[in-house]
């Protein structure tokens, strides 16, 4: 019995996932041993955030193969929005500090964020995606993506004309004394983000994995006429993707509103690291996508601690390219396949 | 059909084309002048704030000078010297600037020093503050003559301030580092790397060990892995830089999160009009070197940019280009006294002769609401004089929002505080 | 593959016209390019500072169109591999005092080479794979353009030294007009051969095509290390016309500039980008400096084209125009447009 | 003459075994049936032969050399080449330029003088009913499989694979399929196809060879082979 759990965990290291997850917890160790703990929970708390921006991503491109570039832009709709309306909170809660809101105010703008998203999300499907899937699904992944390259630069530069270019951020959602961990201090809003997503992101996998709807939009992602048979409604099924693919980009931005303000291109860096995280786990594995995000900021940790700031960029750029020539599909594969890939 | 729809547009498009060139003609006594910035891109707040005091200093002036009405042009810097020299040779081309003010990049300056020797323009207060500008100026001061004082010093001569502010301070005990150990941090642009390297001689200079620096892109906001390792090491001083709102606050305000102990030199903070906003207490005790409103007239002016456009002007982007502006105009009206024509052969003409010598200066007793004196002379072209009683900025120690002078001794608030 | 044609009864201008790749209508095109800067408005600097761009975007769109439109991969670091032959050649040219004219195919040699390593790490991959590979590349080069600061000297910005020493633009105009054309007659040359069938083929059906007999390693290395070639002598022109390169150059969204206008222009045409890099590229910067006060809304208009363009007419321009204006009843008017027809 | 032989060919897929130490040969001249049920490892068979998925064991002969690893492309420049199951020629080239792709590339250089006559020559052959400048995605399946046989052919082969080529055809066109089989036949080139219709089969096949979960269960004439017990049983079931 004891001899077979020690066979499979040694076939399972020597697949490509549970090589690389095996080399990132030696060097998050390692590294912890030799730096202190403030680095493990850096990774974790950069790791929760980079897990909540990605796996809207990996939806995306999972089930309706749609490579999102735009990624970024509904995550600053989601900071925008969560903007909007924490400021009059904020305000409000200057002149009544006992208030209720001091809380529950901060959560408001999530929710407000999420929302947000998914409209933008539900608008982007009916103005954009729609259109071209019912005009053409020929050549869909590459024709999706630069249509959402489009998208990217048109909501950039609507947020400039309309909303001006200048960073709309705020203090902090909960005021309050940082926490400390094992000697390393994170912000109650930091610690709370990290919760935030988590529990999202937890609630995303139950969804997809026990409701009717969630099971729905993976049977669409595996085989579309085998769902049209079975009586799924296609066009609601991508609507409410794209809605939540977006929110969830959205809520990441909203929740992240007190590290990142909101301004027009506040996008690129979500999406560069959202994909990085995406092409390191393999396309549409959601569950892959949080154990990918985790080692992307453990590999942007590492790097600022032993190269420096601003090459966390250049080296898990270059890293990610070698994992793609090896193994292009990622490091835990794929198991759905995008509907319209003809 | 298809063809008659095909010649339909190419004839509007040919008709729009020919609509654009004809703006070029420029009606009797008009004095169009150029206004650099970055008024779309990543700086777009600080082209707001140009726009903002571009507007109210010629208010204050009824848009004349003499019988020429004066016309702002704005010319898009983007932030991207390309583009930045592209749109200045359209202003002049097209829009027939004779004169231009103001520039925030210094890649835009060097860029666009060129464009304005090209085309013989009058180029004033630009800021973009690095030493390649003035080592480019001063290769052929007579051909970079038309790019005209800067607005701007090279940061060695104001930002190793910081670091003699804290000798003092040590001196005076006040400031009793555990070891003379210091980081330096810095966005990855002309300026943080041209500023970065003036905190590392001065630091140098006066026995401190320099414990890295590190150089990161402007839309960088998150700062826990660098800030955990100063941490770490127990870094005494953190000294840097950025003119990104978002990179700067959030490095202010995770560095309490972490609880750094170390002083923090924020250089660049207060260039945000509301940065309280954005850092809250996070900001107690941290050193800035920004010019406080503190005549009645900056604050004034202050409160008249809040109500006319809805934002706090910060003193740096806002305020100096104020004062910029308004020095143009005294420029402009020394002209007209002078030779009674304004264009850009008589402006530069201005320049050259009275401006550049220190014959022209402009302060306190002009209006200023931020310098005691702009002043430019012969050694220090093209920049300004800088003295404690003519360019200067004075370093700040913030508490609660609130910035008072710890440096220098005769302006001095109140002492420098550890935290 | 447009077959070529040694059809004698062709009189001689129509035969050096094929020889050219071009029908009356392109020449004639060529050569109001040619004397544009002679007409008002156009002949105002500021002016052809713009048409210089376009020049630019409409040659850079060119190389990105032969392997976008005929591999079928997008390279989207294609202006970080331009940046590269910028940065190349104008470092060659400030340390080693190369006359700009040889650093600029330097700089086509070196970012040949680049293309050279993307072509064959990208080998395995198809579609948004490769070109989530040329991106990280691009990502991956820029970020070492921003650090390597002993050498590039980073954001601070490299001056490098025009091309011609006058401060007309001039001379810039023509030799982009003329960068232009070679780029696209060099692109044509190549996909009319039996080359272009064979990265036609490995496009689209791999495996009919290997079963056919094509190499697809060896036609899809040539094709990136021609084309980012091109890329790298372009990037040369960019270095030494603006006088000033920043890492700036490589980002994305200059990519992405190129990409909207390839396509737009048609993919697979090579034509179709540079025909309509002159008036679209110029007019976005009308609207640009008519409308400044409303910044942004000429990137806004971009952006709806490039989306109106991806859903509603994938083909792009040079489909419209093979489809609808190409074959006219007049015989004179047809002529103009397609040039003596061959016969097959 | 032995112009193909497989010996012990196997291909897996990680854990899967698609094609199980398959033997075989196939001598001159000689019009070879494959069958077996849907997913038997038929088409992983001609595949593993031709290249495009490399086989895990095994060795391939062709023409008394070994062959077995080598590339698609070096196996259709020593003679070898195949239509497809799912027919697509070069979707977005006419006809005519499919067939010169083939044309062209399958052939050592300088051979074919004339690549424009010799591939019209071809479209010829397989009595392609459509212009040549037809577009190819315009061609429905069955004429698409005409065009596809016409490149396959268009490199002069002296071993075609053909896949299911004539699924789908009815009763007139079967005997156009016959007819155009028999004259490649009459060229000199052998041929292994993979097919369903058995009128067919017995029809032009002069020797079969059976595979069922990709194991080899019976080679020989055609005749022995569909009379074979272990065959009926692989199409019936018990």
């Amino acid at each position: 019995m004891s001899k077979n759990i020690v066979a499979d965990l040694t076939a399972w290291v020597r697949t490509a996932a549970g090589l690389s997850m095996t080399i990132a917890v030696i060097v998050a160790i390692a590294a912890t041993i030799h730096t202190g703990p403030y680095l493990l929970v850096n990774t974790i708390v950069t790791g929760g955030m980079l897990a909540l921006v990605a796996t809207g991503l990996t939806l995306m491109l999972g089930v309706l193969n749609i490579p999102m570039f735009a990624h970024g832009e509904y995550f600053m709709i989601g900071s925008l929005t969560a903007y909007y309306i924490f400021t009059p909170i904020s305000e409000f809660i200057l002149e009544h500090p006992d208030s209720w809101l001091v809380t529950f105010g901060p959560f408001i703008a999530i929710l407000g964020a999420l929302i947000g998203g998914a409209i933008a999300g539900a608008i982007s499907e009916k103005l954009v995606f729609g259109p071209l899937r019912r005009r053409s699904t020929d050549n869909w992944v590459m024709n999706s993506f630069l249509l959402t390259v489009g998208l990217s630069v048109l909501l950039v530069n609507l947020h400039q004309l309309i909303f001006g270019a200048d960073f709309k951020g705020i203090v902090g959602y909960w005021q309050g004394m940082p926490i400390s961990i094992a000697g390393a201090y994170i912000s109650l809003d930091r610690a709370l983000a990290f919760i935030i997503s988590a529990v999202i992101v937890a609630l995303f996998y139950l969804f997809m994995t026990y409701t009717r709807t969630g099971m729905a939009i993976r049977a669409v992602s595996q085989d579309i006429t085998g769902a049209e048979i079975v009586g799924i409604d296609i066009e609601k099924i991508v609507l409410l993707t794209i809605s939540l693919a977006c929110a969830l980009a959205a809520v990441s931005g909203g929740s992240l509103l007190f590290m990142i303000p909101s301004y027009p291109s506040v996008g690129l860096e979500p999406l560069y690291m959202a994909w990085f995280v995406v092409i390191l786990s393999g396309l549409g594995n959601i569950l892959g996508a949080v154990v990918g995000a985790f080692m992307v900021a453990l590999l942007k940790v590492i790097t600022v601690e032993y190269v420096g700031a601003g090459w966390d960029f250049v080296v898990p750029s270059a890293l990610i390219m070698l994992i793609l020539i090896f193994k292009p599909s990622g490091i835990f594969g794929s198991d759905v396949r995008g509907v319209l890939d003809k | 059909m298809g063809t008659k729809k095909i010649l339909q547009v190419v004839a509007c498009f040919m008709a729009m084309l020919f609509l654009a060139g004809g703006v070029a003609s420029a009606a009797d006594k008009v004095l169009p002048v150029g206004v650099l910035g970055p008024f779309t891109g990543p700086s777009a707040q600080t082209g707001k704030e140009f726009q903002a005091s571009v507007e109210m200093a010629l208010e204050t002036i009824n848009y004349t000078v003499g019988d020429y009405k004066i016309e702002p042009v704005w010319v898009d810097s983007q932030s991207d010297p390309a583009k930045a020299s592209g749109a200045y040779a359209e202003a002049v081309e097209g829009k027939g600037i004779q004169a231009g003010v103001l520039n925030w990049h210094s890649s835009v300056a060097i860029a666009a020093m060129d464009v304005a020797a090209q085309y013989k323009v009058p180029h004033m207060f630009g800021f973009g503050a690095s030493e390649v500008v003035n080592q480019k100026w001063q290769a052929d001061p007579e051909k970079y003559s038309y790019w005209g004082g800067k607005g701007w010093p090279v940061p060695a001569k104001l930002e190793k301030n910081y670091i003699v502010a804290l000798n003092k301070a040590i001196e005076a005990g006040t400031f009793k580092p555990k070891k003379k150990l210091a980081a330096i941090y810095g966005e990855d642009t002309d300026w943080g790397r041209s500023a970065g390297g003036s905190y590392k001689t001065a630091l140098e200079a006066s026995g401190w060990e320099v414990h890295s620096e590190e150089y990161f892109p402007a839309t960088q906001t998150d700062f826990y892995p660098l800030l955990s390792k100063y941490k770490k090491d127990g870094v005494a001083v953190v000294a840097g830089t950025s003119t990104s709102p978002a990179a700067i606050t959030s490095f202010v305000k995770q560095s309490q999160e972490i609880g750094l102990k170390s002083v923090i030199v924020a250089s660049g903070l207060g260039w945000i009009g509301d940065w309280y906003k954005m850092t809250g207490p996070a900001s107690d005790y941290v050193l800035d070197s920004i010019p406080q409103l503190t005549t009645p007239e900056a604050q004034q002016w202050a409160k008249d940019v809040k109500a006319k456009y809805g934002f706090n002007p910060s003193p740096s982007a806002g305020g100096l280009s104020y004062d910029g502006i308004r020095m143009f105009i005294k420029i402009l009206q020394r002209t007209n006294e002078l030779h009674g024509t304004l264009d850009k052969k008589t402006i530069h003409q201005t320049m050259v002769e009275e401006v550049n010598t220190g014959k022209l200066t402009y302060g306190k007793k002009d209006g200023a609401i931020i310098m005691n004196e702009y002043k430019y002379t012969a050694d220090t072209m093209p920049d300004m004089v800088v003295a404690p009683d003519a360019y200067f900025f004075p370093i700040l120690q913030y508490k609660k929002g609130k910035g008072s002078i710890i440096f220098p001794d005769d302006w001095k608030q109140k002492d420098f505080e550890q935290k | 593959m447009e077959p070529t044609t040694n059809d004698l009864n062709m009189n001689l201008f129509d035969r050096v016209l094929d020889r050219l790749c071009l029908t009356p209508i392109g020449l004639a095109g060529l050569i109001l390019l040619l004397i544009l800067p002679f007409i008002p408005p156009f002949n105002q600097e500021y002016m052809l500072r713009w048409l210089i761009y376009c020049g630019f975007v409409a040659a850079m769109s060119v190389g990105f169109d032969l392997t976008a439109g005929y591999i079928n991969i997008v390279n989207f670091g294609y202006m970080a591999v331009a940046g590269t032959g910028g940065y190349t050649s104008a470092l060659l040219v400030i340390n080693a005092g190369l006359s700009p004219w040889i650093a600029m195919l330097a700089g086509g040699v070196s970012s040949a080479i680049l293309g050279l390593i993307i072509g064959m790490i990208s080998l395995r991959l198809r579609g948004i794979f490769a070109a989530c590979l040329s991106w990280f590349f691009g990502l991956a080069v820029m970020g070492l353009a921003i650090k390597m600061v002993w050498l590039t000297r980073g954001p601070l910005g490299l001056r490098t030294p025009r091309l011609f020493e006058t401060e007309s633009n001039f001379p810039f105009y023509f030799l982009i007009i003329i960068l232009v054309y070679l780029t696209y007659l060099v692109c044509k040359w190549v996909v009319r051969s039996k080359m272009g069938l064979a990265f036609q083929a490995i496009a689209q059906n791999m495996e009919a095509a290997r079963t056919s007999g094509i190499d697809p390693v060896f036609y899809r290395v040539f094709n990136f290390t021609m084309s980012c070639a091109i890329a790298g002598v372009l990037g040369g022109f960019y270095a030494h016309f603006y006088g000033i390169l920043t890492p700036d150059m490589m980002h994305t969204s200059k990519t992405v500039e190129i990409l909207a206008v390839a396509y737009i222009g048609g993919r697979g045409s090579l034509w179709g980008g540079a025909v309509v890099a002159f008036p679209f590229i110029f007019l976005m910067e009308i609207v640009r400096s008519t409308l400044s006060h409303l910044p942004g809304l000429n990137l806004v208009i971009y952006a709806l084209v490039l989306i109106l363009v991806m859903i509603y007419y994938p083909g792009g321009f040079s489909y419209f125009y093979d489809t609808h204006i190409r074959q006219p009843k007049n015989r004179a008017l047809r002529y103009f447009l397609n040039g003596r027809e061959a016969k097959v | 003459m032995i112009v193909l032989e497989t010996n012990n060919l196997t291909k897996k897929f990680g854990g899967l075994t698609a094609v199980n130490a398959v033997s075989m040969t196939i001598n001159q001249g000689d019009i070879v049936g494959l069958i077996g049920p849907n997913g038997a490892g038929k088409t992983t068979f001609i595949n593993a032969i031709s290249g495009l998925n490399p086989p895990t064991s095994g060795t391939v002969t062709m023409f008394g050399k070994e062959t077995s690893g080598l590339t698609p492309e070096k196996m259709c420049r020593l003679g070898l080449s195949r239509t497809f199951q799912i027919p697509s020629p070069f979707p977005k080239m006419t006809a005519i330029e499919s067939v010169m792709t083939a044309t062209i590339f399958g052939n050592p250089p300088g051979k074919i003088t004339d690549p424009v006559a010799h591939s019209r020559e071809m479209l010829e052959f397989v009595e392609f009913p459509m212009k040549e400048t037809v577009v190819a995605e315009q061609l429905n399946t069955v004429q698409l499989k005409r065009l596809d046989l016409a490149r396959a052919l268009a490199s002069n082969p002296k071993l075609l694979f053909m896949d299911e080529l004539a699924s789908g055809l009815s009763e007139g066109e079967l005997k156009d399929i016959m007819r155009i089989i028999d004259k490649i036949s009459k060229k000199g080139i052998s041929i292994l196809m993979i097919e369903h219709i058995m009128q067919l089969i017995m029809a032009v096949c002069n020797r079969l060879l059976c595979i069922q979960f990709g194991t080899k269960i019976a080679e020989g004439p055609t005749q022995e082979v569909a009379n074979d017990p272990k065959v009926t049983k692989a199409y019936l079931g018990e």
